[in-house]
């Protein structure tokens, strides 16, 4: 048995010791011990890595899959059986890497954001399942392994963000993220079931390679087998993909989203942003080879909910006054760039420029977003508010919180030479090379994007006065809260240097990757003017301006009215990107799409009264309608058989 | 040609209908019990007009003597036996009555269409024949559903004494 | 003998069946329920011994099956008559119209 | 000897109820709690003999069969019917009639395992009205109380009317074919409509047992009135034989009808599942709602065994281990709420988890196992039937199931969402449960958790299956 089943074993171990005894024995020891299997999980993935990548990982110059651990756990039939294992090839350790540091962070950062918490112990012990299970849906040697784990990944952050469970938003939150997940699992769970059921197969390898070579009888019976006109592979794809979109928090399966925020926020740095959010990419990314050279059409149905739905969440992102709702629309956004960095990819060589650029992201994403929340969590713990207008003017307090906050949005903006510039750069050149539409919204989106995080930067740090009655006497936080925030920092920074090209691509041979300034020019200054619209506006507190205003009187203000730039700068991003876009598309977002979801609720509960006269009490009834079932049974039976 | 037998048939099958349904019209309990006892006989004589002595017997013995009895027994004990029956109201009837009729279609129209192979063989209904096989292990004996049968009484007595015996209230 | 067809039979057992079943819908007293159901698997027993008699008659399965079903009859009749006389001291009644407090 | 060696469960069943029966008659005052040891004792050394092997092969020239699905089942029911038994020792110690209510239960029982065994349609009959009557009585158990009265008022009635039409289809498939054994039906037996006619007949006797809707609407009025371990008993037991017994049927008995079974199991299953979905939403009392659960479990078993094939069959057989387990534990935990502080309803579950954590988490467990959530072992056991199902390569049956799976979720989590999340003053307060309610809920939440994850359990009931 190789060591590598410990990364999963011990998180588990983890889980199971603080969650069964934790409460009563071990009280504060509880998040040491967990923080301690994380890290030892962390360093075997660490070794993992290195051993992968740098000694034994290449075969003739490619990076190739291998099994360390595989044994067959139950068989259905002696041809079809389902085994437990470990996958090592480049993108499951990248994300072994990403999952382990960021819930090492987190658990770090947990040590003193959680301190006082009467289920303390029972916190450390959902964060070592989550961990456990999510790294279990990343080494996954099969579609049906990652399913189990996928649905685990669900139950374990249905219990962590429902974790403040007095809360009522918290109980409704956990259950909406669950059932919408659920709901989107059912279509990952059909495409399951066409996908095995046509290649004869559960196995990650066997899939791939049967459905990709164009001379197999089992992709020929996939594809011509159709369904409303659809080939059968097409519908198993879209299917599956349709299970990562609701995990991933795709349109229009993102609803649980912005809601699942109700959960403490290293909760939601480890879950939605970093791990669990990504794990709909992955699967898409794991099955790449399908969809990419057998199934383009469905390829094409990931850019466009992927470039829709990362439109579509930074307008909202815009709109939004609660910080954590905002840092949760904007990783919708980024996830979107992922899924259509996916979508507009293609396989082997140059032509996997996507492919490789959406892990990229993937990799940077983690380590900025992870750091924004933690810094959220960390000004909402010194605030005790969720809502922009309770902050401004933090910059003093926190001076350590508002440098991190700084850089990571720095990177998340796509500037140089941060992380998430390198990574977001690779993904518009793809874009640019394979639809030029896809690559127009992208990078208007990435305008928005520094807009958006930029003016919540300045109204956390910036605008106003420090509310000072709110202000809490625990400073900035403990050294253990601080700490991560620091190591993310530097990651931020530095995550983009890393020729990541050479490790992960789509078909296991390195990459160059080249930064070509003069393409970077446009989408670097859109996105500073993104940050300049931001300090214009969010900088200053609005009053403030007023009463500068007066002081400088009337040329100030004929100088400002005759350059019409105030009004020109209201109409435009007011009146038209706010009030016009974003307003509707946050009411579409809130109203319609969520409505949708609580009709359905409502409309089974009519329906249930409706259908309450069928229990009547009275076994007459009973009776007359087995009988009156019998005679529709039998009269169905004749006739199908035509002996009527 | 109409022979002695094939009447006799049409009057038992006439006679135990009738009172099938006056028994299950009937507006006072122990008329009902009465009809249905009437209907019970002409079963009966049905049996012998098969003759089927022994089934006969047993439905006289079993039926008739055990439990038609048991029920006059129970509407004793319940009922006041003299007075109208509650009724069913009209749509429940003629809703019952609609299904009844459409069930009776359909199966009747079924079974009239099955072209069914009689033969003239006659069966061997000698006593002596019933008792072996009662009690015979083999393939075509009863032996195994005989003594299923024993337990099932047996078990129908014992829930019968528990739950008809009279209770100290209050403890289940 | 066999001029009586056994088609006829089988619709006198039909018919009888069905007329059980129209009381066993419409009785209100739950004893006259129970008279029903004996009104129908009388019918049962009918179709039986005529199949034995008519199509089958080379072993006796038809009438040892309503013998058994005679059996089976009498001992569901004792168990439903002493539920009937539990829930008539529970309930002082034994229409069936009474005894519906659990629905929905 | 072979007749000793292969009906030795029977056997061992009667010899207890023999034993009962004399030690009632001699009895003289023993206490309750005297008898309750001795019967579980009892039952233990039933439940330890039914697990030794057994040969195959026939007895009585075919008319009782022992083959080795049906062994395993009749191991699985000795075992539930121990837990069951376990779990209602605080009822049993109010109860006066211990010796009876054991002597039903195993008569019952009894005629569940010859059910299983019945090698021609006569026995099939007598064995499931044996599995009936006495299950009636067992529901009046609650003496003095109005509903077990209405509840077995009700079983009697209801029962006694669908084994009236499956008697009149036994009588056409015996007019049909002149023979009652299975083994000669199931080679003559072909699609005309006197055969239709009588097998559609029979399978909805059985549907009635299994409360598959239409036929569905006796059961949850008779969960609520009977005393908890007779629901239990209902729910678990009982079902889990017709399970059983219903894919051998179809399977062994009505292959060559394959396609008029196919399409009832294709309704019935989509309506059964909606239905019980569409019900158990407004459930407020607890055992109501497991009644109607239960029926949209019989909906997804179904799916499984429509999926006619080996894996069929494991699905189904596979899934009735798990449902046993889990509604077990469930009905364990209301039947100790019930019996001590006399509360049903799903709002006065509100605040269990404060007081009495155990209880709240192993009806957590067993409510997760029945949703289906990972890595319990009704996860597991829904994914096996929609794999099943979905071997016939019908997709819109599986997303309907599918669908329901989540659907059910959301009443699931509403149970969860009382006992841990709701506050309520007026909560239950400690309840002090014996070390027998214990065990059986130990055994249970460890075959909810174990019996998933360890695939032998899984290839053992296939290499059981194929012999169907």
């Amino acid at each position: 048995m190789s060591p590598l089943i410990l990364i999963l074993l011990l998180p588990f171990l983890s889980f199971v010791i603080s969650g069964l005894w934790g409460r009563k024995y071990l009280k504060n020891l509880a998040g040491i011990l967990s923080t301690t299997t994380v890290l030892a999980s962390f360093v075997i993935s660490v070794t993992t890595a290195y051993r992968y990548f740098f000694v034994d990982g290449k075969v003739a110059g490619k990076f190739v899959a291998q099994y360390p651990v595989d044994f067959k756990w139950l068989e259905f039939t002696p041809d079809l059986s389902i085994h437990l294992g470990i996958l090592i090839d480049p993108i499951s350790v990248m994300m072994l890497l990403v999952v382990t540091f960021i819930s090492l962070m987190v658990h770090i950062y947990s040590l003193g954001y959680m301190k006082g918490e009467e289920r303390y112990a029972t916190y450390y012990s959902f964060l070592s399942l989550f961990t456990f299970s999510m790294l279990g849906l990343v080494v996954a040697t099969n579609i049906f392994q990652t399913y189990i784990f996928w649905e685990l990944v669900g139950v374990s952050s249905f219990l962590l963000i429902g974790f403040y469970y007095s809360k009522p938003s918290a109980v409704a939150a956990s259950k909406k993220a669950f059932i919408v997940t659920r709901f989107a699992d059912l279509g990952f769970l059909a495409g399951i079931l066409i996908l095995s059921y046509y290649s004869g197969s559960l196995e990650f390898k066997d899939i791939i390679a049967r459905y990709t070579d164009s001379s197999s009888p089992h992709l020929q019976a996939a594809i011509s087998s159709s369904f409303l006109g659809v080939s059968a592979l097409s519908w198993g794809l879209v299917l599956v993909f349709i299970g990562g979109a609701g995990k991933s928090a795709m349109f229009p399966l993102h609803v649980w989203l912005p809601d699942a925020m109700e959960g403490p926020t290293p909760v939601s740095a480890l879950i939605h942003a970093a791990t669990m959010v990504v794990a709909g990419v992955y699967l898409v990314a794991r099955l790449f080879p399908v969809y990419a050279i057998s199934c383009p059409a469905a390829l094409h149905v990931v850019a466009v909910v992927g470039v829709f739905s990362s439109a579509f969440a930074a307008l909202i992102a815009c709109t939004q006054t609660d910080i954590k709702r905002v840092l949760a629309y904007s990783t919708m956004s980024q996830i979107g760039f992922m899924m259509f960095a996916l979508g507009v990819s293609g396989y082997g060589g140059e032509a996997g420029l996507g492919y490789m650029a959406s892990m990229f992201h993937l990799f940077t994403h983690a380590i900025f977003k992870a750091l924004l929340f933690l810094c959220a969590g960390t000004v909402i713990h010194f605030v005790h508010s969720n809502e922009i207008k309770d902050m401004g003017g933090l910059k003093k307090s926190l001076p350590i919180t508002h440098i991190a906050f700084l850089l990571a949005c720095l990177a998340i903006s796509g500037i140089p030479p941060f992380s998430g510039f390198f990574s977001k750069e690779e993904i518009l050149t793809a874009a640019y090379h394979h639809d030029k539409l896809i690559f127009w919204v992208a990078v208007v989106t990435a305008g928005l994007t520094s807009f958006y995080m930029f003016r919540l930067f300045f109204s956390i740090f910036y605008r106003g006065e420090e509310n000072t009655h709110a202000q809490s006497h625990h400073g900035e936080g403990t050294s253990s809260m601080l700490a991560p925030q620091i190591i993310l920092a530097f990651g931020s920074v530095l995550a983009g240097l890393i020729p990541f090209g050479k490790f992960v691509t789509s078909d296991g041979v390195g990459l160059e990757a080249h930064t070509d300034w003069n393409f970077s020019l446009l989408p670097i200054a859109l996105s500073s003017t993104g940050i300049l619209f931001a300090i214009y506006f969010f900088m200053k507190d609005n009053d403030k301006a007023e009463v500068l205003a007066s002081k400088f009187g009337s040329v100030y203000i004929s100088l400002k009215r005759k350059l019409y730039i105030d009004e020109i700068y209201e109409f435009v991003t007011k009146r038209i990107i706010f009030n016009l876009i974003a307003q509707p598309a946050a009411w579409f977002d809130k109203n319609i799409v969520d409505g949708f979801i609580n009709t359905i609720g409502k409309a089974t509960q009519v329906f249930s009264l409706t259908t309450s006269v069928w229990q009547s009490g009275k076994v007459q009834a009973y009776s007359a309608w087995l009988l009156a079932g019998t005679l529709v049974v039998l009269i169905m039976c004749l006739y199908y058989l035509q002996l009527l | 040609m109409m022979d002695a037998s094939v009447i006799s048939f049409y009057v038992i099958s006439a006679f135990l209908l009738t009172f099938g349904l006056m028994a299950v019209t009937a507006k006072k309990i122990f008329r009902s019990a009465i009809w249905l006892l009437f209907s019970l006989v002409g079963i009966a004589s049905l049996y012998f007009w098969m003759d089927l002595q022994f089934l006969a017997a047993v439905q006289i013995i079993v039926y008739i003597g055990g439990i038609v009895v048991l029920i006059i027994f129970s509407i004793f004990l319940t009922q006041d036996s003299g007075s109208a029956l509650p009724r069913a109201i009209k749509s429940r009837k003629i809703g019952a009555a609609l299904l009844s009729v459409f069930g009776f279609g359909i199966i009747a129209t079924l079974l009239a269409r099955t072209a069914f192979v009689e033969t003239t063989t006659p069966m061997d209904v000698e006593m002596k024949t019933i008792g072996f096989k009662m009690l015979s292990l083999g393939g075509d004996g009863y032996a195994l559903p005989f003594e299923l049968v024993s337990i099932l009484l047996l078990a129908a007595m014992i829930g019968c004494i528990v739950i008809a015996v009279k209770n100290i209230p209050g403890k289940p | 003998m066999n001029s009586i067809p056994l088609i006829h039979f089988l619709i006198v057992s039909t018919a009888l069946f069905f007329i059980g079943v129209y009381g066993f819908f419409t009785r209100i007293n739950m004893i006259t329920m129970l008279m029903s159901i004996e009104l129908i698997l009388n019918s049962v027993n009918i179709n039986f011994v005529a199949f034995n008699k008519y199509l089958h008659p080379e072993s006796n399965d038809g009438l040892f099956f309503s013998l058994f079903i005679i059996a089976i009859a009498a001992a569901e009749a004792a168990v439903a008559i002493a539920i009937i006389i539990n829930l008539y001291r529970t309930h002082s009644t034994i229409d069936v119209e009474d005894a519906n407090e659990m629905k929905l | 000897m072979d007749l000793i060696l292969m009906m030795k469960n029977e056997l061992m069943l009667v010899f207890i109820i023999v034993i009962l029966l004399v030690m009632k008659v001699a009895d003289n005052g023993r206490s309750s709690g005297y008898w309750i040891g001795v019967i579980n004792v009892l039952l233990i050394v039933n439940c330890i003999i039914d697990w030794l092997p057994v040969s195959e092969g026939e007895l009585f020239g075919g008319v009782y069969k022992s083959y080795a699905l049906g062994n395993f089942g009749k191991s699985l029911l000795s075992t539930g019917t121990l837990l069951i038994s376990l779990f209602s020792t605080d009822w049993l110690k109010r109860c006066q009639h211990i010796a009876e209510f054991y002597l039903l239960m195993i008569s019952t029982l009894l005629g569940m395992f010859f059910m299983i065994s019945s090698g021609n349609l006569l026995m099939f009959y007598l064995s499931l009205e044996l599995s009936t009557i006495p299950l009636a009585a067992m529901c009046n158990f609650g003496l003095t109380e109005r509903k077990s009265g209405e509840a077995a008022m009700k079983l009697i009635l209801s029962s006694a009317f669908s084994s009236c039409l499956m008697l009149m289809g036994i009588s056409f498939l015996y007019g049909a074919s002149g023979t009652i054994n299975f083994e000669v039906l199931s080679i003559i037996v072909q699609e005309t409509p006197l055969y239709i006619m009588g097998f559609v007949l029979l399978f909805v006797g059985v549907a009635f047992k299994l409360s598959v809707v239409p036929f569905h609407l006796w059961t949850a009025d008779v969960y609520e009135g009977a005393p908890v371990p007779v629901t239990a008993f209902l729910s678990v037991i009982s079902k889990s034989a017709m399970i059983i017994v219903f894919s051998f049927l179809l399977y062994h008995v009505f292959g060559s009808l394959y396609n008029s079974w196919y399409l009832l199991l294709y309704v019935l299953s989509i309506v059964t599942m909606i239905t019980g979905n569409v019900f158990a939403i407004r459930q407020e009392n607890m055992k109501r709602f497991l009644a109607f659960s239960s029926i949209t479990q019989m909906g997804y078993i179904l799916v499984g065994i429509s999926g006619s094939s080996a894996e069929g069959v494991t699905s189904s057989v596979y899934f009735i281990v798990v449902y046993l387990f889990s509604n077990i534990a469930a009905f364990g935990v209301i039947s100790q709420i019930a019996e001590k502080s006399g509360k049903e309803t799903i709002s006065s579950y509100k605040g269990l988890a404060k007081h009495n954590p155990f209880l709240a988490w192993t009806m957590a467990i067993a409510l997760f196992s029945l949703a289906g959530i990972p890595p319990t072992a009704g996860f597991f056991g829904k994914i096996f039937l929609l794999k099943a199902g979905a071997s016939k390569g019908d997709l819109f049956l599986i997303t309907i199931a599918a669908l329901n799976m989540i659907v059910a979720l959301y009443y699931y989590l509403r149970v969860i969402r009382a006992m841990f999340m709701d506050e309520n003053e007026d909560s239950i307060p400690v309840l002090h449960s014996g070390a027998p309610l214990k065990v059986a809920l130990a055994i249970c939440l460890i075959g909810i958790l174990i019996t998933g994850f360890s695939g032998p359990v899984y290839e053992y009931i296939f290499t059981l299956s194929n012999g169907i």
